[in-house]
């Protein structure tokens, strides 16, 4: 299957372990990511004023630009994801926005004839987790694996129908097909506090901290995401947590496809586990899943 | 050429002032088909009605017009004068030359050309009118009532009062339907078996009243007066007959099973009886779970029946009843609480819903009534309420309100508060709809005498957490987030439409809503009757409503169907439709356009010369059709038309008028 | 024989029009029909043979019999206007002949069709010699030609730049002489009608029997009649454009209390053309109706006028949506009887 | 002073609903003028587009066809079924040469009488601007 | 396409043979050159003679209402059933008297071929300026033979006007394929004659409408040859009430083409058969063209030209256009 890919800002930057992990995983899942060409910032957050069209420039030309290359736009990033459906779907439906915009940049209209999706979707879509279970060389047994969704995957579900906004369950196959246990904690769905963090560290701290307790007091081992700016805010309140309160014990956070990277049998060094910033790798040696060779 | 009589009306002032009335029965007089035209200053008063009578007798007229005022008002008086000299009332036409044309316009001369023009052009009318006659329906007095609940029970009662026979149809092995799980009712508190037993009891015994439980509904067919409705008797494996009602088979029986009557909440034996006061107080071998059925071994029951009437091969058989009329009373079911997935969507046991807090809270239920968690069992020390849990959600595309969550969740907290006076009752809601008489006071009084605090606020998440149901909140007055670690949740859930009410919509051709409530004639004027008729509707199966409003429209469509039972046969209106069968070529383009479904192929067979030829062609159910004349127009060929208002009747007046 | 140029064709049509109405063939919408024409250069020439026939002008599908008013009280019936004169230019030959056929049946024997024997007298023909037959054409074996003058007034045989006048009657006579001074006497020029008469049509002869008739005599059932209505659709089609089908039928069109009495063409095709009262049809289904059409044209025709009753224009095969061909009748019923 | 043209206008009105708000128009004394003679359907939906080009061939002028309002009929579906029609027909005599300002419809319900005469006298004027209507109208 | 014509020879056989058929309808050389006229073979040595190729045809669908009994009759056995040879546009006829219980499907065995456009020898002559003598037609082009000079002309510029609109090549469900499956090319609608007459004021349509309907000499040929007039009586022929009067006067043509064009608004296919057969050739395909054109434009229908089981004018939507 051959998608057009959408890394999204981050993923060339801070979180290039993150793509890495996607374009050697996708490889072996037979799932083609081909880049596209010269994008560019997906619009952040779906652009708060939709009544303007100019805030969807953007967005309009990655899509317009994935539809010329004649297949779906698949991107990892929730913010990414957000931003490119909701905007796929007000240009499908509101025509005068469409001509307002294929005007203002003059290229020819594009009416959300072709598809987004999240890289889960697109396993999901052909089989995906079933291709995992076959190529898991690796299963990570006994690894238990806290999957954080935050909200702008799931919210709001009329448009992006990516899972059930209430008790969504993508994650927890796809920790299933890859061998590990999936911990069912409440807050999987609660909001990180989002771009918040820039404006008013007090708010952040609570949501972020709600997370991370939620998360440790179900002995979660390893928490996945797919956003690096949930990643960014929940790795910053775990290193407020670990100097305040003692009492709490450290979790890694890690990107949905480091795990699958390793679960596939590639080797350790290829994860990009190091520039994680809580390091996973002695709770997978604990665990038996890494360096199983040498002491 | 028909021999026409035109009686011109002065209505006093009305007409004369502004239409000359002589010159009108003047030029009437040598028009082609009028035989007599005559003008009179008050035609509906009984002298001018004597007037029309005896100049028909006398000229042996084949057609009257009566130009006065507008037929809504005297057409029927007309209509009867001529009948009473033996005319056909349908071969009487009024030309509305008051509403129309005196009082509308001021130019004499105008007014007046136009009258002539529309007398004339009634005329014309006339005289392509031809004899109608109304038709007689011939009609069973026999109504069926689908459901047993209190609005089924209500109507059965008031018809077979009426001395009608009535035939109570209900899916569940007993009657009762959801208010027999009820503890107690709103606003009076007074215990629902309490004042139901009575009624149930009167229904089981009532000489009229032929009570069909265990079965359904699953064809009917033929139209109002006339339905044949085929009844689904399903298998209860026991012979209700000999059965004694001893319940020692109840007893013994090894086997326990979930019981549905108490939601989830309770237990009960493979052979049982929903409930103590159950009518029929008979046992049904509930057939998924008896071992019998799965190993063939056990028989326990057959060993202890002391009358021996367990009969493991019974067969469902399909019972086939003439009836006049149907009541839809199929009542209503709260929406599961797995399809609300924010409050944990079933997976924890002590978040219930409405009915099941009513089966804890009921003396005959799993728990004696008294209030316990039906994870552990323990009192609960403190309960919260959420309201509206599935409805007023547009996300869940169903924006109404279910109308009785406030009053019964108020109930809740008091019974709760009655027992556990430390305990704590919360309750989350957008707004109290306490409209109903003593219903606001009965709010009221759970607030300040029984210390139940609301609390204005949607709740977001309801989760377990060691042990306890962490319920996520918001205080709206206060502005502030909530969250409230309880022993037990209940969920007022949605009411919706029962989950056999659009298939037996579709089975009685009864339209049903978006949501699946039935389509009431008109919201406002016609509530208690559907859009078909000779089908009427009571209590929730039409829209969610508390057990006092349900009773009196229960009480208002057994009114209905006793005013259609109180004559012998019914007359429909003769200006329908009618189908000239030699035209017609059968292509049914009609059909879709009948909104009462009256129109159905049939073959008929046609001689030609000594060769008898089968030819299918349209037919029109007199008693269905209302007389809209929409499926004339879509016959090319003319083949069907509308009497009254045929084609060659508008296209004369057309002409006439266009002279 | 005189010589009209092709150029003072228009002027010699406005000068007649100052009386008389001019019927000639122009194009409309790309078919040619025989239309009153009131601007002159609008006639035209390229064409076989006109939708409608000249029978329209002498015969139309819809005249006026009679007026009548306030019929309820005290009646009053009016004759129709009296016609103007007509002039029917650039008829085909076949046409014309076709005219013969028509005074037969409504003029011949003892009583006369009124109204069509005034419009007759007041009509004349001018008619302009076939230069090029089409594949329908069949006029020959009628023993008419593309140059035959039966039935017309005068005939013009076209030539590159002039047509060669032939007066035929007393009428096409006295009509040149009054506007002598567009033609030009040339002398007898017989070797240019000889051309027109001997021209051979594509069809060539379909060679009638002349006791075809007798053989037709009591063919009722033949199974032939079946093979070819079987295909026939029954539209009036054949009956309307055939110059020398003459069924018409009257009706009353009322309104309130005057109205007019009309007779307009019927055709024997239609459904309900034998429907009698009480609803007995005796040709109910379409082999009755084919076989009365050609019985009628080459039987009953020929038995009461001596003549068959088709002049081979072609119309009705043109025009037939399904191809029923008279000369293929002709040539089955010659062989198989 | 040349006599006005009086224009010659048809009115459907279905029985149930503009039919009785013909009459409450009539009840509160509302002025219109005599050029609209009112024909009784028991529904807009028994209008056959056939007698709307009858009434222009037999000498109307201007045709109107009043009825419920879309969800109000009596018969529940009749005037839907009508606004198709209608709507065909009005862009058919359009095409074919008819004005169709000569054609009307209007949704008037039993108690809008004032519209009725509104209505009414509306059309009537618009009838007599645009004239009378030769085009496919008979010669007698 | 001479295969053609052998194989369908070949089914026809078969057909017979096996007992299949009582009849089959299919098009045979006409007495003039270049016309195809329908042919009926209740045997095969009949069939012999029939021949496909891809000069102009009449429409077969309306033969089956005469040759089939009525649908009361109900499902015939196999020996009587009747077979006919469709193209995409009878297929749509055929589909017509199906939707209207005319027949029954069951009754008939459709033999499809596909077609993509029949040649128009009117155009081919005028072309070569004279009556063709000799017209052969291969895969691109047509070559007509004049008395003197023959010429090549490309098949698209002779190729009827219907079929340059045509919505359907070969039927859309048969029961024998002569032929596989063409690319079922999709043709856009041309409505552009349609909209030009609309620009027109209204006087001039007024006028060039009573131009066309005082040509129509109201011979019925254009109902007689519809498949979606398939009424027992038709309205025309009733007297009581007389919708028409026998008067061909300008206002009866006027009321005769209104409802007669409102009779098939919806149901009309766009085979252009009408316009065939007009002896003065009236444009019928843009009256009928106009209210499909209209009915696809409000009641947003996709394809008007394909018959329905509930026609537009049957069914009504809430959201129905409210302006006009």
């Amino acid at each position: 299957m051959k998608y057009s890919y959408f890394p999204g800002c981050t993923l060339h930057t801070q979180t290039k372990n993150f793509n890495d992990s996607i374009k050697s995983t996708s490889a072996i899942l037979d799932i083609e990511l081909e880049e596209l060409k010269d994008w560019q910032c997906c619009g952040a957050v779906y652009p708060l004023t939709t009544d303007s069209a100019m805030g969807l420039v953007s967005p309009y030309r990655s899509l317009q630009k994935a539809h010329e290359c004649g297949n779906n736009l698949v991107t990892v990033c929730s913010a990414c994801y957000n931003v490119l459906k909701r905007t796929n779907l007000t240009v499908a439906n509101d025509g005068e926005i469409r001509t307002k915009l294929s005007n203002y940049m003059d290229v020819d209209e594009y009416a959300g004839e072709s598809k987004v999706l999240h890289l889960l979707e697109a396993m999901r879509e052909n089989n995906g987790f079933g291709i995992i279970k076959e190529k898991t060389i690796n299963p990570l047994k006994g690894l238990k694996v806290a999957p954080y969704y935050g909200c702008l995957l799931l919210r709001p579900s009329k448009e992006l129908k990516f899972d059930d906004p209430e008790n969504p369950t993508i994650f927890e196959e796809f920790i299933k097909s890859i061998g590990a246990v999936a911990v069912d904690f409440p807050n999987r769905i609660e909001c990180c506090g989002a771009y918040v963090s820039i404006t008013s560290q007090r708010k952040v701290k609570g949501a972020s901290e709600s997370i991370l307790k939620s998360a440790s007091n179900r002995e979660a081992d390893i928490i996945i995401t797919s956003c690096p700016l949930c990643y960014h805010n929940l790795a910053k309140e775990q290193e407020r947590l670990e100097k305040d309160d003692y009492t709490f014990k450290p979790i890694p956070i890690l990107y949905f496809t480091q795990l699958l990277a390793l679960a596939l049998g590639l080797e350790v060094e290829s994860c990009g586990f190091e520039s994680n910033k809580i390091d996973a790798r002695p709770i997978l040696k604990s665990k038996g899943l890494i360096y199983r060779g040498d002491a | 050429m028909k021999k026409i009589g035109v009686f011109v009306c002065w209505c006093g002032l009305n007409i004369s002032s502004t239409v000359d009335v002589g010159k009108a029965s003047e030029e009437l007089k040598n028009y082609p088909g009028v035989f007599y035209a005559d003008d009179y200053k008050y035609l509906c008063s009984d002298p001018g009605q004597e007037l029309i009578k005896k100049t028909i007798i006398d000229n042996k007229l084949e057609g009257i017009v009566v130009a006065a005022c507008s037929p809504n008002m005297h057409e029927s008086t007309f209509r009867a004068a001529a009948e009473a000299a033996g005319l056909n009332p349908y071969r009487v036409e009024i030309t509305n030359i008051r509403e129309q044309t005196s009082w509308v316009h001021s130019n004499k001369e105008d007014a007046t050309i136009k009258a002539i023009q529309l007398i004339k052009a009634t005329v014309e009318k006339v005289k392509k009118s031809e004899d109608l006659f109304p038709q007689q329906i011939p009609l069973t007095k026999k109504v069926l009532v689908i459901g047993g609940g209190i609005s089924g029970m209500t109507v059965a009662l008031e018809v077979a009062e009426a001395g009608y026979p009535v035939i109570l149809v209900e899916k569940e092995p007993q009657i009762g339907g959801n208010m027999a799980k009820l503890s107690e009712t709103f606003p009076t508190l007074d215990c629902a078996s309490c004042i139901l037993t009575p009624k149930t009891a009167e229904v089981g015994r009532h000489s009229n009243i032929t009570l069909m439980t265990n079965s359904e509904v699953v064809e009917s067919s033929g139209y109002f007066g006339n339905f044949t409705v085929k009844i689904k008797r399903k298998p209860t494996f026991v012979d209700w007959e000999k059965c004694i009602g001893c319940m020692l088979c109840q007893e013994k029986c090894p086997k326990k099973t979930n019981s549905d009557f108490e939601h989830g909440m309770g237990k009960r034996k493979a052979i049982s009886v929903a409930f103590p006061q159950a009518i029929p107080y008979r046992p049904i071998i509930n057939e998924k779970e008896c071992i019998y059925f799965k190993t063939g071994k056990c028989k326990m029951c057959v060993k202890v029946c002391p009358v021996d009437c367990i009969e493991f091969e019974q067969l469902e058989n399909i019972v086939e009843e003439n009836i006049g009329a149907i009541v839809v009373a199929s009542g209503y079911e709260l929406l599961p609480k797995e399809k609300l997935s924010e409050y944990g969507q079933g997976k924890y046991a002590d978040v219930i819903d409405g009915m099941q807090f009513e089966r804890i809270a009921s003396a005959s239920g799993p728990t004696e009534g008294v209030i316990r968690r039906p994870s552990d069992g323990k009192i609960p020390q403190s309960i919260v309420f959420i309201q509206c849990a599935g409805s007023r959600d547009n996300q869940k595309d169903r924006p109404y309100c279910s109308k009785i969550c406030c009053m019964y969740t108020a109930k809740h907290a008091m019974l709760y508060k009655h027992q556990v006076h430390d305990g704590t009752a919360t309750v989350f809601y957008m707004d109290i709809r306490a409209g109903g008489k003593g219903y606001e006071e009965f709010v009221q009084r759970a607030i300040e005498d029984d210390h139940v605090l609301y609390l204005r606020g949607r709740v977001a998440r309801v989760y377990e957490e060691d042990g306890k149901l962490v319920v996520l909140g918001v205080d709206t007055l206060s502005s502030e987030q909530v969250r409230i670690e309880a022993d037990l949740v209940v969920l007022a859930t949605a009411v919706i439409p029962s989950e056999k009410a659009k298939v037996l919509g579709q089975t009685l051709k009864v339209g049903t809503d978006a949501y699946g409530f039935f389509n009431e004639a008109h919201p406002k004027l016609r509530p208690v009757e559907s859009m078909t008729k000779g089908v009427f509707l009571a209590g929730c199966a039409q829209a969610p409503r508390d057990i006092p409003e349900t009773v009196s429209q229960a009480t208002g469509a057994a009114a209905k169907v006793i005013t259609m039972f109180s004559k012998n046969h019914l007359v429909s209106d003769p200006q329908v439709a009618k189908v000239n069968e030699k035209i017609c070529v059968g292509c049914l383009q009609c059909e879709p356009i009948c909104p009462y479904k009256a129109i159905e192929p049939e073959t008929i067979e046609v001689r030609i010369g000594h060769t008898v030829e089968k030819r299918q062609v349209a037919t029109i159910n007199k008693g269905l059709c209302q007389g809209c004349g929409a499926c004339s127009v879509a016959c090319r060929s003319g083949a069907m038309n509308l009497s009254g208002f045929s084609n060659e009747q508008i296209l004369e007046e057309l002409k006439a008028l266009c002279l | 024989m005189n010589k009209l140029l092709r150029s003072n064709v228009s002027c010699l049509l406005k000068k007649l029009s100052e009386h008389t109405e001019i019927y000639a063939s122009t194009e409309e919408d790309g078919v040619c029909i025989l239309a009153k024409l009131d601007n002159y250069e609008e006639w035209t020439m390229n064409y076989v043979r006109t939708a409608n026939s000249v029978k329209d002008v002498f015969f139309p599908q819809n005249e006026e019999i009679m007026k009548y008013k306030d019929a309820s009280s005290d009646l009053k019936i009016e004759a129709p206007k009296p016609f103007k004169e007509r002039i029917a230019f650039g008829v085909r030959p076949c046409d014309a002949a076709a005219m013969l056929l028509l005074d037969d049946v409504f003029l011949k024997g003892e009583f006369y069709d009124s109204y069509y024997k005034e419009r007759r007298e007041k009509g004349t023909i001018i008619t302009i010699a076939c230069e090029k037959p089409d594949q329908h054409c069949f006029c020959t074996s009628f023993d008419l030609s593309p140059g035959a003058t039966e039935g017309s007034d005068i005939v013009l045989y076209p030539t590159e730049d002039f047509f060669l006048v032939v007066e035929v009657t007393e009428k096409g006579k006295k009509l040149i002489k009054d506007n002598a001074e567009l033609f030009e006497d040339i002398g007898a020029k017989p070797e240019i009608v000889d051309s027109y008469k001997n021209m051979r049509t594509v069809l060539g002869d379909v060679c009638i029997p002349n006791d075809l008739n007798e053989k037709l005599k009591g063919e009722f059932d033949n199974s032939y009649w079946k093979k070819i209505a079987r295909r026939c659709l029954g539209c009036g089609n054949c009956t309307f454009v055939c110059p020398t089908c003459h069924c018409f039928a009257v009706c009353d069109v009322a309104r309130g209390c005057d109205g007019k009495r009309a007779r307009t063409w019927d055709s024997c095709k239609f459904q309900d053309f034998f429907l009698m009262a009480g609803d007995h049809n005796p040709r109910p289904t379409q082999i009755e109706r084919t076989r009365q059409r050609f019985m009628h044209k080459l039987n009953y025709f020929k038995e009461k006028y001596d003549k068959y009753q088709c002049i081979g224009c072609g119309r009705c095969v043109e025009k037939c949506p399904v191809g029923v061909h008279i000369a293929d009748v002709i040539t089955h019923m010659k062989e198989e009887l | 002073m040349s006599v006005k043209f009086k224009p010659n206008i048809i009115c459907f009105a279905c029985n149930w609903c503009s039919y009785t708000g013909a009459d409450m128009a009539g009840t509160s004394r509302m002025k219109y003028p005599a050029t609209i003679k009112i024909i009784r359907v028991p529904c807009s939906g028994r209008v056959n587009p056939t007698f709307i080009m009858k009434a222009y061939q037999k000498g109307a002028d201007g045709v109107l066809i009043a009825g419920c309002h879309p969800g109000d009929c009596h018969y529940n579906s009749g005037n839907y079924f009508a606004k198709r029609r209608f709507l065909l027909a009005t862009r058919f005599m359009n095409y074919i040469g008819i004005d169709a300002k000569r054609l009307r419809m209007e949704w008037i319900s039993a108690a809008e009488g004032v519209k009725f005469a509104r209505v009414m006298a509306e059309f009537s004027e618009t009838i007599s601007e645009l004239g009378p209507n030769w085009r496919a109208r008979e010669e007698v | 396409m001479m295969t053609m014509t052998e194989k369908m020879r070949e089914q026809v056989k078969e057909l017979f043979v096996n007992n299949e058929i009582k009849l089959f309808i299919g098009f045979e050389k006409g007495f003039t050159k270049f016309s195809r006229i329908p042919a009926f073979a209740e045997n095969y040595d009949e069939a012999k003679k029939m021949i496909i190729d891809e000069f102009e045809t009449p429409f077969l669908a309306k033969y089956l209402i005469r040759e089939l009994e009525e649908v009361a009759a109900g499902i015939v056995e196999k020996s009587e059933r009747v077979a006919i040879l469709t193209r995409g546009c009878d297929y749509l006829g055929i589909r017509r008297l199906i939707v209207d219980n005319i027949i029954l499907r069951e009754n008939i065995v459709i033999v499809g071929i596909p077609c993509d456009g029949l040649i128009d020898v009117k155009k081919a002559n005028k072309l070569l300026g004279e009556e063709a003598r000799e017209i052969t037609i291969d895969e691109e082009n047509v070559i007509a033979k004049g008395k003197t000079e023959n010429k090549i002309i490309s098949k698209a510029e002779v190729v009827l006007d219907r079929c340059r609109q045509c919505i359907m090549c070969e039927p859309k469900e048969s029961d024998i394929m002569l032929a596989e499956k063409t690319a079922n090319v999709k043709k856009n609608k041309d409505y552009s004659k349609i909209e030009e007459i609309e620009k027109m004021s209204a006087k001039e349509r007024y006028e060039f409408w009573s131009r066309q309907f005082e040509r129509c000499i109201r011979c019925f040929a254009c109902r007689d040859a519809c498949t979606a007039c398939n009424c027992r009586k038709c309205i025309f022929d009733i007297t009581e009430p007389e919708m028409l009067e026998k008067t061909v006067a300008t206002s009866e043509q006027f009321m005769f083409h209104f409802i007669r064009a409102f009779h098939v608004a919806g149901r009309c296919s766009a085979c252009g058969e009408c316009e065939r057969v007009c002896p003065v050739d009236i444009p019928l395909g843009l009256l009928n063209g106009k209210l499909r054109k209209d009915i696809e434009f409000l009641f947003n229908v996709e394809e008007a030209g394909i018959p329905s089981e509930i026609e537009p004018l049957g069914e009504f939507k809430l959201d129905d256009p409210d302006e006009w």
